[in-house]
């Protein structure tokens, strides 16, 4: 991969070219850091596959069982915090009643965390919303999409009891679902396997419930083969989908802060690359005359 | 024995597990073989860490290079391991409150994330690299990669915003994303399946079998 | 990326008679195909339903029953459940007499004997009673309840569950497992009775060589890293069988192998396969079990261990053969840094990018699920992946001829068949 | 210092040593690497054996042997038992005359993975995104487009922008189902990839360039979010700078 092997003085090219990676560190650093000292705020606009997951939820009237799977862990707070966030305060507001999961063993955890944060918001507060009535944490339980497709049938296979040790029959809430066809929309928060490819395989394709998710930005993209073939409604990709979220809810938060850090970042990353392709290209110039 | 046994289980498991995806009333073989599974890599965990106290005990023992790394490895490992195990309360081992989960938030969780986070580094670094347009392909790589990563922040709003609505560098991020992206992924994932199926195959005739044959 | 230069795999060039293969091959299956859309029909089962009449509006407190209560066997299971459907209570929704719920009665007669079995929440329009004994006649009435009262709507027709044998939404795909599966199987016999296959030139694997040679010249380790996940993933057994044609390759050449892994049970396997390579290769002294080993389940912390390991011991070459997720570029980046030749591998589409700008070469989805067979030049094994050929013919066919006959819909208003309609059920 | 405070510096100072690594190797990030493997491999023990162990095989026995002892009579939780004796071949690995059998075990995972997947990777990778590629190739055909934006640099360059994704735009169906097509030709294994066939398998080679562009690109930001994310902790949760 090196460029200059030669033992010769290099040029000023030659040396841009082959510059030592730490300088580019350096500067990401800079660049991430920085920005985080300014809390700015930022407009843009919501892209379509957003904005279908937004009204997958609008859609819904009061009352419908929402649920929602945790299939990340504290590795990926920074992408899909803010979208959870995002998500219960969506679903409250409308007077949906949540039922949360997870398939990977810290997920029910990061519900609690976004939980706190959610009821802390004023309108949020008013409608002292009541657990086991308004929504209900699952919890986890180990065995990947097998899960999944127990719960086709029954809940129950899966979930004897609520993470609390409740059984489900005496949860007000889980009295009336006994499976998918009793829920109206999954929202799927993951961070890789298992998470919504194996939700659009073993629920989507198997049940026909309707599904949409929130996705880390690596992930989202394989997920766009699923929406156009209508096995997922939309997918919110990364801190970008979470902040143009946010802002179709009108309720910017978190996720939007952040993207000033990112915008500078990428901004410093096009920088560098225009940068070695000016180089790549003096070089060569040079070379063939 | 040694030989034929391995191969007709494998032969004989996996065509189960083919029939029974056709076949409702197999179905539940397909929930038991994958808690087998589990079971079985419940039992297998124990030889990884023997092994692994076993590396770092040698290299204690025989007072090699970096042996203090070796001991803090199975310090970490026991620590962890006993607290999990005994102290945390058993099944709801993860719970906050308990030491485990303490551990997990304020030593496991910083590195884990830390790790994860040098990739923002080495995305730089490597795009830097690799995104120059030596030929066409290299060039359409950089290209798709430069739109995306502007279309994707407000900086692309910005520098595109003369543009009128529709034909800006975040709608043909989105257009790329939908069209040749989903396409290029299509072709990828069909070809996987067929990958899939065909060494699948060659796993049950017991053409592919160097993991169980020998002596 | 591949160059598309060619290599003859074998002497015998197969003519006239695998196109004739080829094209029986479609036909059958379009054949099959028909005939399967034709059976879908008839097959498709009966459903009973029950005319509930309309109840009576009165201004009586109880709300207004449920309607149009049928209820059907659940079609492609093990039996053992129904499903009822029904419509809502004009009641749910609103006003005084707003429904809070409905509860689902079954009885094995008609006129009477009605047990409770289930709730529904307000809303719901169906209910699936997976505690059916088969074969047994069950008749089902949905009751509304409010806080006003409650009402019973019409019991349905009657209907009764049955274990299915054969899942026949999954038809289609068990006729094309078959077909794929037979090609796959016959190239593999084709192959057995000398006659050989063509395999175009993989560039990723023709490095191979290269890069085993070049450790043993300079001395250093080859570390080859069989992905992330357990045995449960093809991935993961794709890149052990690799790691097994590297092996006897490193066993020949004398170089030093190094199996770093992150599975106990990939741990085992792969010293199986490293055994096995260099007892093939004639030097079984020259293994021993060190050179695989453990360090921990965890996807970062392997990552740590791994980057480490990279520094210290300056490899001459990495291979990243397997599943992989976000540690690929953690991988790749330090190993170049070190100037390692890395050859990856993995069908994790989304991880592919970083081994494409990050190594020298890499194996794209399909590819490594083939590099076993490449590198083992079985004729067998070639033979199966000219198998897989047929596969990929049959769905670009089906791509083609369908874009094809929707377009001459869309363009001509014509009405000829939809290809998808073969997948419906899938 | 309370406990929080204590965690949030050994966090800090454990990302701190992760990061040492960016600069180059040294004991600081030697030592985290090495707590970081012990933790870890303690971390998932604990983890297998609370969430796979017990559950799968503990609790699934005890309740076969409970209805043994109560009822007397066998019930059908005792087929966990195989999977234990599976299991144990695999820690008969330890005993190296008999270690062979471990096998045996190796043979049944194989067998349940390679067939599981055959099935699951035909249907969802396969069937399902040919199916999704079968479309019709209709033409969209938006407005042409002049730029008015006051400068001629901008007029001829919006210009040229806009009609050339417009052209894209027009094309959508053809640009999924031709790249879906020709990048399928680049993975045949058994035809030369010379004239038409070889044609389109370059083509097939450009639409996967795109995509690992694409991809590349779009993974990006998610990265970023990571860092921006540890470095919110450590000025924010730690340092209280902002």
């Amino acid at each position: 991969m090196n460029e200059t092997t030669n033992q010769e003085k290099k040029t000023f090219w030659e040396k841009l070219l082959s510059i030592d990676r730490r300088i580019i560190f350096l500067f990401i650093a800079v660049a991430i850091s920085v920005p985080l000292f300014f809390k700015t705020s930022l407009d843009m606009p919501v892209s379509p596959v957003v904005q279908e997951v937004y009204n997958a939820i609008e859609k819904l009237e009061a009352g419908s069982k929402v649920l929602v799977s945790f299939d990340y862990d504290p590795g990926s707070m920074p992408e899909l915090q803010p979208m959870a966030e995002s998500f219960f305060r969506h679903c409250f507001r409308n007077n949906l009643k949540v039922i949360i999961m997870g398939l990977w063993p810290q997920g029910p955890l990061q519900a609690n965390i976004a939980l706190d944060q959610v009821f802390k918001d004023e309108d949020i507060k008013a409608k002292n919303l009541q657990y086991g009535i308004d929504y209900v944490n699952l919890g986890f339980t180990a065995g990947n999409e097998v899960v999944i497709d127990r719960m086709g049938h029954d809940f129950r296979e899966s979930y004897p009891a609520d993470s609390r040790g409740t059984p489900l029959s005496e949860i007000p809430l889980m009295r009336g679902v006994r499976n998918y066809d009793n829920i109206d929309l999954i929202l799927n928060l993951s961070a890789g396997y298992p998470g919504t490819m194996e939700w659009v395989q073993y629920a989507v394709d198997v049940f026909h419930v309707k599904l949409a998710a929130g996705n880390t930005a690596v992930q989202a993209p394989s997920m766009y083969p699923y929406i156009q073939t209508g096995q997922l409604a939309g997918v919110l990709g990364g801190m970008k989908g979470g902040a143009e979220y946010e802002i179709a809810l009108k309720r910017p938060a978190k996720a939007v802060s952040y993207m000033f850090s990112q915008a500078i970042a990428h901004g410093v990353i096009c920088l560098f690359i225009i940068i070695g392709n000016i180089a790549f290209f003096s070089l060569r110039k040079k070379k063939t005359s | 024995m040694r030989r034929e046994v391995p191969l007709i289980l494998t032969a004989i498991v996996g065509i189960t597990m083919i029939i029974a995806h056709f076949i409702p009333p197999l179905n539940i073989l397909k929930n038991l073989f994958e808690d087998w599974f589990f079971i079985i890599a419940a039992f297998a965990i124990y030889l990884g860490i023997l092994n692994l106290i076993l590396v770092n005990g040698d290299k204690i023992y025989k007072k090699q290079k970096g042996w203090l790394f070796g001991a803090v490895v199975i310090l970490g490992f026991l620590v962890i391991t006993i607290i999990g195990i005994f102290f945390s309360g058993g099944k709801s081992f993860q719970d906050p409150g308990t030491p485990f989960y303490y551990i997990y938030m304020n030593l496991y969780y910083p590195l884990s994330a830390t790790m994860f986070a040098l990739l923002a580094f080495f995305v730089a670094s490597a795009s830097y690299r690799a995104f120059r347009a030596r030929n066409v392909e290299a060039t359409m790589l950089l290209l798709a990669a430069f739109i995306l990563m502007l279309g994707r922040v407000p900086i692309g709003e910005w520098i595109s915003a003369w543009l009128p609505e529709g034909y800006r560098l975040g709608d043909a991020a989105d257009w790329i994303m939908d069209f040749p992206m989903t396409a290029g992924q299509k072709a990828i994932m069909i070809g996987i399946a067929l990958g899939v199926v065909s060494s699948a195959l060659r796993v049950i005739l017991g053409l592919e079998r160097a993991y169980s044959a020998g002596e | 990326m591949g160059k598309t230069k060619m290599v003859r795999q074998s002497h015998h060039h197969v003519g006239k008679l695998e196109n004739s293969f080829f094209i029986s091959f479609v036909l059958v299956s379009l054949l099959l195909s028909l005939c399967l859309f034709a059976l879908r029909s008839t097959l498709a089962e009966e459903v009973p339903t029950a005319q509930g009449e309309t109840a009576i509006q009165k201004d009586s407190v109880p709300p207004v029953p449920p309607t149009n209560v049928t209820a059907k066997d659940i079609p492609n299971d093990k039996g053992g459940a129904i499903t009822v459907s029904w419509e809502r209570s004009a009641d749910d929704g609103g006003g005084a007499k707003n429904v809070t719920g409905y509860e689902i009665l079954r009885s094995t007669k008609r006129d009477g004997g009605y047990e409770h079995i289930g709730n529904s929440p307000p809303g719901a329009t169906s209910f699936s009673d997976n505690a059916t004994k088969d074969k047994v006649l069950y008749f089902y009435k949905i009751r509304a309840l409010s806080s006003t009262g409650t009402s019973e709507s019409e019991p349905s027709a009657p209907a009764f569950s049955k274990r299915q044998w054969f899942n026949f939404s999954r038809l289609s795909l068990f006729i094309l497992s078959l077909i794929i599966g037979s090609a796959i199987f016959y190239f593999i016999e084709k192959a057995k009775s000398g006659k050989g296959v063509f395999i175009r030139k993989i560039a990723g694997l023709e490095a191979v060589d290269d890069a085993v040679g070049r450790a043993t010249e300079m001395g250093r380790k080859i570390i080859f890293i069989p992905g992330i996940m357990d045995m449960d993933s093809m991935q993961t057994i794709a890149g052990v069988t690799i790691l097994g044609r590297v092996a006897k390759l490193v066993a020949e050449y004398e170089a030093k192998l190094e199996v770093p892994v992150c599975r106990s049970l990939v741990m085992v396997t792969c010293r199986e396969v490293v055994k096995e390579a260099y007892l093939n290769a004639g030097r079984p002294d020259a293994y021993n079990d060190d050179m695989v080993y453990y360090l921990t389940d965890d996807q970062f912390a392997y990552a740590a261990a791994l980057d480490g390991l990279f520094l210290r011991d300056r490899p001459a070459a990495v291979f990243l053969q397997g599943q992989f997720y976000a540690e690929s570029l953690i991988l790749a980046e330090t190993a170049n840094s070190v100037g390692a030749i890395q050859i990856a591998g993995t069908a994790m589409p989304t991880q592919l990018p970083f081994f494409v700008a990050a190594c020298d070469y890499t194996l794209i989805g399909e590819e490594l699920f083939a590099a076993s067979a490449y590198l083992s030049k079985d004729p067998k094994l070639l033979g199966s992946l000219k198998g897989q050929d047929v596969g990929k013919f049959i769905f670009l066919l089906a791509i083609f001829i369908g874009a094809i006959l929707l377009t001459l819909n869309s363009v001509l208003g014509l009405n000829l068949p939809d290809l998808r309609e073969l997948f419906k059920g899938i | 210092m309370s406990s929080e405070v204590i965690g949030i510096w050994i966090g800090a100072i454990l990302t701190l040593g992760i990061f040492s690594f960016l600069y180059k190797d040294n004991p600081f990030y030697k030592f985290s690497e090495a707590l970081f493997v012990g933790i870890s491999a303690g971390y998932w023990f604990v983890v297998t054996f609370w969430q796979y162990f017990v559950p799968k095989f503990w609790d699934n026995l005890s309740l076969a042997y409970s209805e043994l002892l109560t009822k007397g009579r066998v019930d059908y939780h005792w087929i966990y038992l195989v999977g234990g004796f599976f299991g144990v071949l695999m820690l008969l690995r330890l005993v190296p005359k008999i270690g062979w059998l471990s096998r045996w075990s190796l043979a049944f995972i194989v067998g349940t993975t390679a067939g599981l997947q055959f099935t699951r990777y035909l249907e969802s990778n396969g069937i399902l995104q040919v199916k999704g590629t079968i479309m019709p190739l209709d033409l969209t055909y938006p407005k042409p487009f002049i730029a008015h934006t006051g400068f001629i640099i901008t007029d001829i360059l919006g210009t040229i922008w806009c009609n050339l994704l417009n052209i894209l735009y027009t094309y959508s169906h053809w640009v999924l189902v031709v790249g879906t097509f020709c990048g399928l030709i680049y993975f045949f294994f058994s035809k030369e990839h010379k004239g038409v066939f070889g044609g389109a398998a370059r083509v097939g080679v450009w639409f996967l360039m795109i995509t690992f562009g694409a991809l590349f690109g779009y993974t990006v930001m998610s990265r970023m979010s990571l860092l921006i994310g540890r470095m919110d902790y450590l000025f924010g949760i730690w340092l209280g700078l902002y």
